[in-house]
């Protein structure tokens, strides 16, 4: 079967290139028929090999060829499947599909609908590349690739300032993380000789403590731009300017998880180093908490969930780093479903509400439009982690695992966030679709969403019961055995029942009552959120401003950079360097000014000069060249 | 007791030559300073003949026939020169005749 | 002693020859052809030279006879001087009939009379060329030297062409009795004017001895002064300027080179061949006065408006090149190169430097000026003279595959196969210096527009000249082999 | 030497166009331009017909021509290629003929003139790379600045003739001191065996005293920087970048920086191996500052050409870089990076000329929203942008990954360092674009459904006075018609050849491998 299975990337591609070269002028709304039969096509072809991988656990590998032959640095494209990669193939080109099948309704009768559905398979292609990678370079290559099409398609209506910006922020932010992640692909090549997984993860001993901790954390700074972590994380939020099945399939469910997985993926090296895994889980923790803290300020809808996906991300991270891969790869999976679930569910409430995304402007909708409720509903229950939907088995194993990884402070950070998390989700719930409306009725008329985009809706909301099962029962589900090739000598620690159980009755307490505070608040009106935000003060003007990271970064690095430069060259090239080859010649010229002065033009002069250089250079000669004076 | 020697001619010469090379630095008139070169080229004469009488060989005399005969034609020219000058400017002073300079 | 009269081998002197005859017959068409009607005689000149030129082929040069008690020889080195003199007057001879005979000049210029001292100064050039004798290089550079006063003055109602020639002439006529007492010293204390026997005295003088006796000494200076005059070397080039830009444009493109070339042939016979024992004596100086040349003229050329002045001043830089070649001379082992470069550089020289003396003149005939001004917009007005005019620059300028970019390269051979390489260094940097000047007036052609008044005239001679230039300029590089491999031959010429 | 003089042939048909049309005196424009045409396509055929004969296993040098010319001064013709003068070869030639096209509409004065000197320039450049005698490759070096100056001068912009003079003196100053050192190289190796020769395979067998090394190393590095152009040797480029016409900026910056690196590779390395071992630290000290000094300097540009020009200096720093990191894929990365920049920058430059073409500014804040009515023209903008600021997948990724893989390698700081090139070349590269080619150009009325105008703030623009001199008032896009036939004729062969090297570099370096491991030997051949 290996050898067809280049088709699930090519598939896309082809379908994005056909679009992008035809679309305009022949294909226009066909494009969209040709780009979801593609996805379609490679989900299908996914799904024998994830069930090959899932009956004999062999890896699969496909050589197509080798891109740079560069004598000892020989770099090959090389197709790889192990569990993981089976894993996310499913994932990817699944929620891909719904979300292709979703974007037909959404974005009906756009101008530029040909290239959208030229960017979205490519960006499926690129991300398909990306897991399907074995070695770090190819990895690196799609890295990018994903990051180009997040770019293309957050700046899609590109007409739009902000939104421009906000595609060229999220490349540059990217490309920072990638600054690490680039010399982490350097320093491991130039250490181990070779940049194939199979070739490193087997000999990574070889190499010192510190630099196995230095190539752990390098790679890190990638997923940190990638995964949208502290301090990188600002690109996300903004990138929801891009249309929101953009959101959903690559700012929720697949791209940002990129990070996450490349950790998974080098959990070789980096299970290998203590210090970076500390470092991995502190940091994740923060951007969880930072993250919860500022969703619950936010009043755009789009953006709260953003922000969730910020905290979420945050949590696999923190996974990963307490040594719960497993669970993170879990967390990942669940995520992709229920997030992309709440991203589609905000498209279909602002495709009903024409455009609108504030949420002080909406409220009562859940008579317009029951069943984008309900879904969206079920996506947030999921993502507050209430039992038995999925977030809440992987959510509760990731807290659970940095118990086990005896990291008391991070679990207690996890179960702070995991209140916040509980808090906006429902505060988001109840301000769309409950209390009164607060849109005028005469402009907007909200209306449920057409079939091709209720359908995805409730599939995933399927999905988002469901697929928390394949993890149950908590640590020795089915997934674990699945994974567990993927993550050798791994500590399984077997976990007492009661400890599970102990875990989740606090999860699920932690969880309801954040469900009741928001319904106190926002349907019984007997709490004034407004009154809370008064008497945290500063606390709240802090998370309402997104802790002022944008501002600081303004401040500390862009306008110094900017002032450099100006500096370099205003200064340096136009005085110093063109300075000095001007200064020569104006020098040359000052001479020559001076010196034609001896050509006085009297005849007198002249004969001096003559009379004058004879003198001179007979004495010269008499005085050093001669024997005359002895 | 003071036969002729040839220094005599060499210093005769050399005295006349310097003579002549100061006059052309110091002189202002065009005709004095023209005169003092040809009195270079006359100390030239001498201190030839004078080498030439040393020798006792022709050479250097033939040498001095030669000399005066172009010293001749460049009289002629020179004072060519100085009538054409003379003809557009009404001087000699050749410190008035720098229209062509640095 | 007694003289006994020999029988001179008239084959050897056959171009000489033809060219007295081809004064005579320009004296007499004067009388004959009325005072309105002589453009003929020009006809008559290019004959002549023409002939002469033909007529070098009719001697055994290889075999370095001499005749007059070797008063006269015509060995290779006077075969490549005569070469040079010759192309020189031809090409004078065709860019200045026109510029003669039109009225550019206030005062009507005779014809004859120009053609005539025009060959004067040619017949002394070929004679230093020739010359087995002090008494020969002192009778031809005083022959070529007069009749180039004359000529410098030859418009002789412009003030400043009067000025040019009283200066000149006073300079020359001071220079020439340094250069002849000079001579005097050289025969005072070898007691021979011929060259080959200086030579052989100085050696036996030499031998043993590291310096030489002052009088030898200042008879060595005193030469290296007057000539350094002739060949216009900083800080003897007073006269320059003021002599180039006064005279007559064609005679300043003629005087730029034959008594160059003159005084070069006169330094070559007297240094190399005559005093070459003395050598380690003289070629410091030579290489000092060639640096301070080079960039003397150069630099100052940068600021001159004038191109004819600027023109001057880089003729004299090149002076400085030149000398870099004599410079890398040696007794003992002979650098072929050295004299090589000097012959090559004077030929390609001859080309480039007329031509673009030629341009001016051009433009002079079309009621311009000769300020840098009156180039503006020629690349529009005349794209094959400007065309002309951009060859001669980047050929002056050193830049391949131009004819001027062989000659400076064979002189920076010369200079580091004699090891001075800082003076190769000098060279490139002197024409690094040159470009500004060069390149400012292919910028006036090409990058500025046009202004002025444009009187259109037909010169056919003139554009013949700048077409044979032009070609030369661009082709005579390319195939510089034979005349380098002649050049070359001056080593069996100075027997060294 | 077999029967056909392939090399020459492709040197001099250029040169023989350029006869033609200056023999026809008075030939109507569009003749010159199909003379012209003719002429480079010529070349471009004859470029191709060599690649065919080149044999990719052979290591030195093929299709050799030479017939003696000045023996005496060791001054023979000799032209030959091998695997590192081929890539450049065609991309000169096909160069050559895009830029033929692209300005067959731009140039209307003195079309006559301008075509002679473009065909010149061509064979200046053809040359370069293929002569094998140093004589013969300095002739050809210095052909190439007139017509170049001659080009930026006459059909140039506002303040081309300053731009045209500095250019000419700055580049002719720096190759002059290396006349010098051919020459004493020339007398070194006749004074060690008698021969006199300026055949660069003889010269190389010869063995340098080590200051002698020394002094000729640096005389020709000095010309080789300047060309590049090396930090502190950049200053030219920008202004004459900023002044040429379009067809210029591409050969200047497509073929004319080249000329540097494959000079470095061709003379220096092979002839002077121990003071390029010795001067290897100082140059890649000066290649680092180069690359992060222009990405840099391009962060503020308000002139397109100026930005793309430093963005230049930026690339053009990991050739020097690449080379000497004296390993394999220092040596490929450097290649690679050469022709990709021809490629890439060479199409950026067609692109500015497209939009001054219609728009007649090349001031980044008078521009914007071309998407809109140019979509073909925002494709290739964006496919090319994205190749510069090295985009896996494109040319520009592979090269300069090699190189600064091969500089990590020997010289960890300066890899991490020019690494950080990514983050500041997406900045310059994507704020460009994003005024440019996405947004709206300030003619234009706003955007109603703009969040930014309700909530006013996003990053403010570095805006900068000053740029071309050219007139200033607001473009409006919507009056500009999208890329024409000619146009995408020009952009499409270098946009698939970028994608080419991206997608397969394999086949290129190929081509070079013999040639570069032959050239590594003397440093110990690392990486192969």
């Amino acid at each position: 079967m290996s050898s067809w299975l280049f088709l699930i990337p090519l598939l896309p591609l082809a379908a994005a290139v056909i679009n992008f070269l035809f679309g305009r002028w022949f294909l226009q709304h066909a494009s969209q028929w040709i780009a979801t039969l593609a996805v379609a096509a490679s989900f299908v072809l996914s799904i024998p090999v994830f069930l090959q991988i899932a009956s004999d656990e062999q890896s699969i590998s496909q050589h197509l060829y080798t891109w740079i032959p560069a004598g000892d640095f020989n770099i090959p494209v090389t197709l790889f499947v192990d569990q993981l990669t089976a894993t996310m193939l499913l994932v990817v080109s699944g929620v891909g599909l719904l979300v292709h099948i979703y974007s037909i309704g959404y974005m009906h009768g756009d101008p530029g609908i040909y290239r959208f559905f030229s960017y979205l398979p490519l960006f499926v292609f690129s991300m398909l590349m990306l897991v399907l990678a074995d070695n770090f370079l190819v990895l690196f290559v799609f890295w990018e690739a994903v990051g180009l099409c997040s770019f293309l398609l957050i700046g899609f209506w590109y007409r739009r300032r902000s939104a421009a910006s906000a595609a060229k922020k999220a490349f540059i932010v990217n490309r920072v993380g990638d600054f690490g992640f680039g010399i982490g692909i350097l320093l491991i090549f130039v250490t181990y000789g070779t940049i194939e997984y199979a070739g490193v993860f087997g000999q990574v001993g070889d190499a010192t403590q510190t630099t196995i901790t230095v190539i752990a954390l390098l790679l890190f700074t990638g997923a940190i731009g990638k995964s949208a972590q502290l301090p990188l994380f600002v690109w996300l939020p903004d990138a929801m300017e891009g249309p929101t099945p953009v959101s959903a399939l690559i700012h929720a469910a697949t791209m940002v998880t990129a990070g996450i997985f490349v950790i998974a993926r080098a959990y070789p090296i980096v299970s290998q180093s203590a210090d970076a895994m500390l470092v991995i889980a502190i940091i994740g923790a923060a951007t969880a908490f930072i993250a919860a803290t500022i969703a619950v300020t936010q009043y755009d809808i789009k953006k709260v969930v953003a922000y969730s996906t910020v905290s979420q991300l945050g949590f696999m991270a923190f996974a990963l780093g307490s040594g719960a891969w497993i669970a993170a790869i879990f967390h990942l999976v669940t995520h992709a479903f229920f997030k992309g679930l709440l991203f589609l569910g905000a498209g279909s409430v602002i495709h009903g509400m024409h455009e609108e995304q504030d949420m002080r402007k909406m409220g009562g909708l859940k008579k317009y439009m029951p069943l984008t409720y309900w879904t969206f509903l079920i996506g947030a229950a999921a993502n507050a982690g209430i039992i038995p939907l999925a977030g809440f088995w992987s959510k509760d194993e990731i807290i659970l695992g940095t118990w086990l990884g005896d990291q008391p402070i991070i679990m207690v950070v996890a179960f702070i966030t995991a209140f916040f998390t509980s808090l906006y989700m429902f505060r988001a719930v109840f301000m769309t679709f409950h209390g009164e409306e607060r849109f005028d009725a005469e402009q907007v008329h909200p209306h449920e969403s057409p079939r091709v985009m209720t359908i995805p809706l409730v599939v995933l909301a399927f999905f988002a019961v469901t697929v928390g099962f394949i993890g149950f029962p908590p640590e020795d589900g089915w997934f674990h055995h699945f994974l567990d090739p993927v993550f050798p000598g791994m500590p399984h620690p077997d976990v007492a029942w009661s400890t599970i159980v102990l875990f989740a009755a606090i999860s699920t307490v932690i969880a309801l009552s954040g469900l009741y505070i928001q319904y106190m608040a926002y349907v019984k009106r007997s709490i004034s959120p407004r009154g809370i935000s008064e008497l945290l003060g500063p606390l709240y003007k802090l998370a309402a401003n997104r802790w002022y990271l944008d501002e600081i970064y303004d401040v500390l690095i862009v306008r110094p950079l900017v002032a450099f430069s100006m500096f370099l060259w205003r200064f340096v090239d136009a005085q110093v360097i063109d300075g000095t080859v001007n200064g020569v010649g104006s020098l040359v010229t000052y001479t020559s000014n001076q010196w034609r002065r001896a050509q006085t033009g009297l005849i007198a002069n002249y004969v001096f000069a003559i009379a004058l250089g004879a003198v001179i250079i007979i004495g010269a000669f008499m005085i050093f060249g001669s024997n005359l004076f002895e | 007791m003071n036969e002729l020697m040839p220094e005599h001619f060499m210093f005769l010469s050399a005295a006349l030559f310097i003579i002549g090379m100061v006059g052309v630095l110091t002189r202002r008139n065009v005709l004095v300073i023209f005169m003092c070169v040809e009195l270079m080229l006359t100390a030239v004469n001498i201190s030839f003949i004078g080498f030439a009488w040393e020798f006792s060989q022709l050479t250097g005399q033939i040498f001095a026939l030669f000399i005066i005969a172009i010293a001749a034609a460049e009289a002629v020219i020179g004072l060519g020169i100085i009538m054409a000058l003379t003809r557009q400017r009404d001087t000699v002073d050749i410190d008035e005749v720098r229209e062509l300079r640095q | 002693m007694p003289l006994e009269l020999v029988h001179p081998e008239w084959g050897l002197i056959v171009p000489l020859l033809i060219m007295v005859g081809t004064i005579f017959a320009l004296l007499v068409a004067d009388l004959i052809l009325p005072r309105d009607n002589q453009g003929a005689v020009a006809w008559v000149a290019l004959a002549g030279l023409v002939a002469s030129l033909a007529s070098l082929l009719t001697i055994d040069w290889t075999a370095g006879e001499s005749t007059f008690n070797g008063m006269f020889r015509a060995d290779s080195f006077s075969l490549f001087i005569n070469i040079v003199v010759l192309v020189a007057g031809i090409l004078a001879v065709l860019i200045s009939s026109s510029y003669v005979q039109s009225l550019q000049e206030r005062g009507t210029m005779p014809m004859p009379e120009y053609l005539v001292l025009v060959m004067f100064s040619i017949l002394g050039a070929m004679l230093v060329g020739a010359a087995g004798d002090l008494l020969i290089i002192f009778i031809g550079i005083e022959m070529g030297s007069l009749a180039v006063y004359v000529l410098t003055g030859f418009a002789r109602r412009r003030m400043t062409s009067i000025e040019g020639a009283l200066k000149y002439f006073l300079l020359g006529a001071f220079a020439s009795a340094i250069l002849v007492f000079g001579m005097a010293w050289i025969y005072g204390s070898t007691g021979t004017t011929s060259i080959p026997e200086i030579s052989q005295q100085v050696g036996a003088i030499m031998a043993g001895e590291q310096l030489p006796e002052p009088a030898l000494l200042l008879a060595l200076l005193l030469l290296a002064v007057g000539l350094a005059f002739k060949i216009a070397a900083v800080p003897f080039h007073m006269w320059t300027p003021d002599a180039y830009q006064g005279a007559p444009t064609p005679v300043s493109a003629y005087m730029s080179v034959v008594p160059k070339v003159a005084g070069f042939a006169a330094l070559a016979r007297v240094l190399a061949e005559g005093l070459g024992p003395l050598s380690e004596t003289w070629l410091l100086l030579i290489a000092i006065l060639a640096i301070i040349t080079m960039f003397y003229g150069n630099v100052v050329a940068i600021s001159q408006r004038d191109v004819k002045r600027m023109l001057a001043y880089s003729s004299i830089g090149h002076t400085g090149y030149i000398l870099v070649g004599l410079a890398a001379f040696s007794e003992d082992v002979p650098i072929e190169m050295s004299i090589g470069s000097v012959l090559f550089y004077l030929f390609a020289y001859t080309f480039m430097n007329i031509g673009a003396f030629a341009v001016v003149t051009w433009l002079q005939h079309r009621g311009q000026g000769v300020d840098l001004d009156s180039f503006n917009g020629l690349g529009v007005r005349s794209p094959l003279t400007a065309l002309a005019m951009t060859v001669f620059m980047f050929s002056l300028m050193g830049v391949p595959p131009l004819i001027g970019f062989y000659a400076k390269y064979y002189v920076i051979l010369a200079a580091i196969e004699a090891e001075m390489i800082w003076l190769a260094v000098a060279v490139v940097l002197a024409s690094a210096v040159s470009a500004v000047f060069y390149l400012r007036v292919v910028v006036a052609m090409y990058f500025n527009d046009a202004e002025g008044e444009w009187r259109p005239q037909t010169t056919p001679m003139l554009g013949f000249g700048l077409m044979i230039m032009a070609v030369g300029t661009i082709a005579l590089g390319f195939f510089s082999g034979p005349v380098l491999d002649l050049a070359m031959n001056w080593v069996d010429a100075f027997d060294v | 030497m077999d029967s056909l003089p392939i090399l020459s042939l492709m040197t001099y048909s250029p040169l023989a166009g350029a006869l033609v049309i200056l023999l026809w005196v008075n030939a109507p424009a569009n003749a010159a331009r199909w003379i012209a045409l003719v002429a480079a396509s010529a070349s471009l055929v004859f470029s191709l017909i060599m690649l065919a004969m080149f044999d990719r296993g052979e290591s030195g040098m093929q299709l050799t021509e030479s017939f003696r010319w000045l023996p005496d001064v060791g001054i023979e013709y000799q032209l030959g290629v091998d695997g590192i003068s081929l890539p450049l070869i065609i991309l000169t030639t096909l160069l050559v003929v895009i830029s033929i096209i692209a300005s067959w509409d731009a140039i209307q004065t003195r079309v006559r003139e301008y075509m002679i000197v473009m065909l010149l320039l061509a064979t200046g450049m053809i040359g370069v790379f293929v002569s094998l005698n140093l004589f013969l490759f300095y002739i050809f070096w210095e052909v190439v600045l007139i017509p170049m100056a001659l080009m930026i001068g006459i059909w140039g912009s506002a303040n081309r003739i300053y731009a045209a003079v500095k250019f000419f003196l700055y580049t002719l100053a720096g190759s002059l001191l290396m006349l010098v050192a051919i020459v004493a190289t020339y007398q070194s190796y006749f004074e060690q065996t008698g021969e006199r020769t300026l055949n660069v395979l003889q010269l190389t067998q010869g063995d340098y005293s080590t200051d002698f090394q020394m002094w000729v190393f640096l005389a020709f590095f000095l010309a080789f920087a300047i060309k590049i152009p090396l930090w502190p040797f950049h200053t030219w480029l920008p202004d004459a970048h900023v002044e040429a016409p379009t067809a210029g900026s591409v050969l200047l910056a497509g073929v004319l920086l080249k000329m540097g690196g494959y000079g470095l590779i061709r003379f220096n390395l092979p002839m002077f191996p121990d003071a390029s071992e010795a001067f290897a630290p100082l140059i890649v000290v000066l290649s680092v500052i180069a690359i992060i000094y222009g990405a840099f300097v391009a962060l503020v540009q308000t002139d397109l050409k100026k930005l793309v020009a430093y963005s230049s200096v930026s690339h053009m720093g990991f050739v020097t870089l690449g080379i000497f990191a004296f390993n394999a894929q220092g040596m490929y990365g450097a290649m690679i990076v050469m022709i990709s920049h021809g490629l890439v920058t060479g199409a950026l430059f067609l692109l500015v000329g497209v939009v001054y073409h219609r728009a007649h500014t090349r001031l980044i804040e008078k521009l914007g929203g071309l998407a809109t009515n140019m979509p073909i023209y925002a494709s290739f903008f964006g496919l090319f942008m994205l190749a510069s600021l090295g985009l896996p997948g494109l040319s520009g990724f592979v090269g300069e990954f090699l190189a600064i893989l091969a500089a990590f390698r020997e010289y960890q700081l300066a890899g991490i360092i020019s690494m950080a090139v990514v983050i500041l070349s997406a900045w310059y590269m994507m704020w460009m674009f994003q005024r440019v080619v996405w947004q709206r150009a300030p003619g234009e009325p706003p955007d109603p459904d703009d969040p930014e105008l309700k909530l006013a703030n996003g990053d403010a623009p570095p805006t900068v006075a000053g740029g071309s001199g050219d007139h200033h008032e607001d473009v409006d896009p919507r009056t500009l018609t999208d890329v024409n036939a000619k146009e995408i004729l020009t952009l499409a062969p270098l946009a698939a050849l970028t994608i080419w090297i991206g997608v397969q570099p394999g086949p290129f370096m190929d081509l070079m491998r013999p040639a570069l491991e032959a050239l590594l030997q003397p440093f110990g051949g690392t990486g192969f």
